[in-house]
């Protein structure tokens, strides 16, 4: 039941990114992170990472997405497994590359192209 | 690091069309498509686009040691902006 | 006309990523999958194959009229030589 | 019962091409392109048409190829339905390219790339 809810708003947050309202997307994905981890879900805790990071790179809210985008990393490394961090080093360097820091996002493409040929 | 908007704008071009299609997969499978198959789906979709992107973005990054010329760098990220339309 | 055997390479190249990641995602998705579903995964895997190609053929292909010129379409087809390390 | 035959040739004939054995798909191919003949079913036809060209381009047999991709193209024409013709079209052209045919080649390939775009 709390997993079912989790999984509605991971959805929600989907819908309202595809409908160009990332505002609306970052409360849901916000209520479903806060699921996962009290459910101490970290598969679906980095799916609701990555939406926040997401809705807050549709705003322009860089510095912001790279927290949440990070975060990914960080479970994954927490629980020993990578699914999502591909996408989450690509996403980190698109976000420096918007903020001008050439050096920092060539260095996450490195990590996100080292990675692109594994599964 | 010149050629690091590139890398961000070619990402973006390819997954605006994996998601494109992606969408499309899904809403020509109906309804109720099973989690495994959506799953592997989307695996299949990310795998194609990134097994296709890892040639060009590596000849896009040029610091390693055993790494092309700077120039040559250059040329591949001119073409890429070409080919794909991606003059900011 | 140069450039006509870069873009059978490249074809290949690509399609022998798709039809590899196309198996591992039937093979996932177990036995018994829906006609239906695969018909859609299949045009799923053509579909974001045909698009990403698109703009790199056009740009080693070199008769029309409102064409690049001769010198830029060999640049590309170098570059694409180069990134998907297709030299015969 | 016979248009489950024909599945079962074209499935078989996959599975040969698949394991690198393309004159027994030829084989399945051949029959398979029989029995959508009989039934006039074009879309089968055109799947054994398209199988059997990728046998025989296995095997080096270009110009015999061209002739069964071709045969695609002209069913597409005859029915008025034209799945299929893009990947027939690029095929033809690497035939051609195979038999140092550029010119013509490239005709092929441009027709082919002039598809891409579509569904």
């Amino acid at each position: 039941p709390r997993k079912e809810e989790l999984i509605s708003h991971l959805k929600a947050g989907k819908n309202y990114l595809r409908n160009q309202d990332p505002a609306k997307a970052f409360e849901e994905f916000k209520a479903s992170l806060e699921i996962a981890q009290q459910l101490k879900d970290p598969i679906e805790e980095k799916k609701a990472a990555r939406g926040l990071g997401a809705s807050l790179q549709r705003q322009g809210k860089y510095r912001e997405a790279i927290k949440y985008h990070s975060m990914v990393l960080a479970t994954s490394e927490r629980v020993g497994e990578d699914s999502g961090n591909t996408e989450a080093y690509g996403a980190i360097a698109d976000c420096y590359t918007e903020l001008g820091d050439l050096e920092r996002a060539g260095e996450f493409y490195d990590k996100y192209i080292a990675r692109l040929e594994k599964d | 690091l010149e050629t690091v908007p590139t890398i961000k704008n070619l990402r973006a071009f390819v997954e605006g069309i994996r998601v494109a299609e992606l969408e499309k997969c899904f809403s020509r499978m109906g309804d109720d498509i099973p989690a495994k198959t959506k799953k592997a789906v989307e695996n299949l979709s990310r795998g194609i686009m990134n097994k296709v992107l890892h040639g060009p973005m590596q000849h896009l990054r040029c610091d390693g040691s055993d790494c092309r010329t700077l120039s040559e760098t250059l040329e591949n990220m001119h073409a890429i902006n070409r080919m794909f339309d991606l003059e900011t």
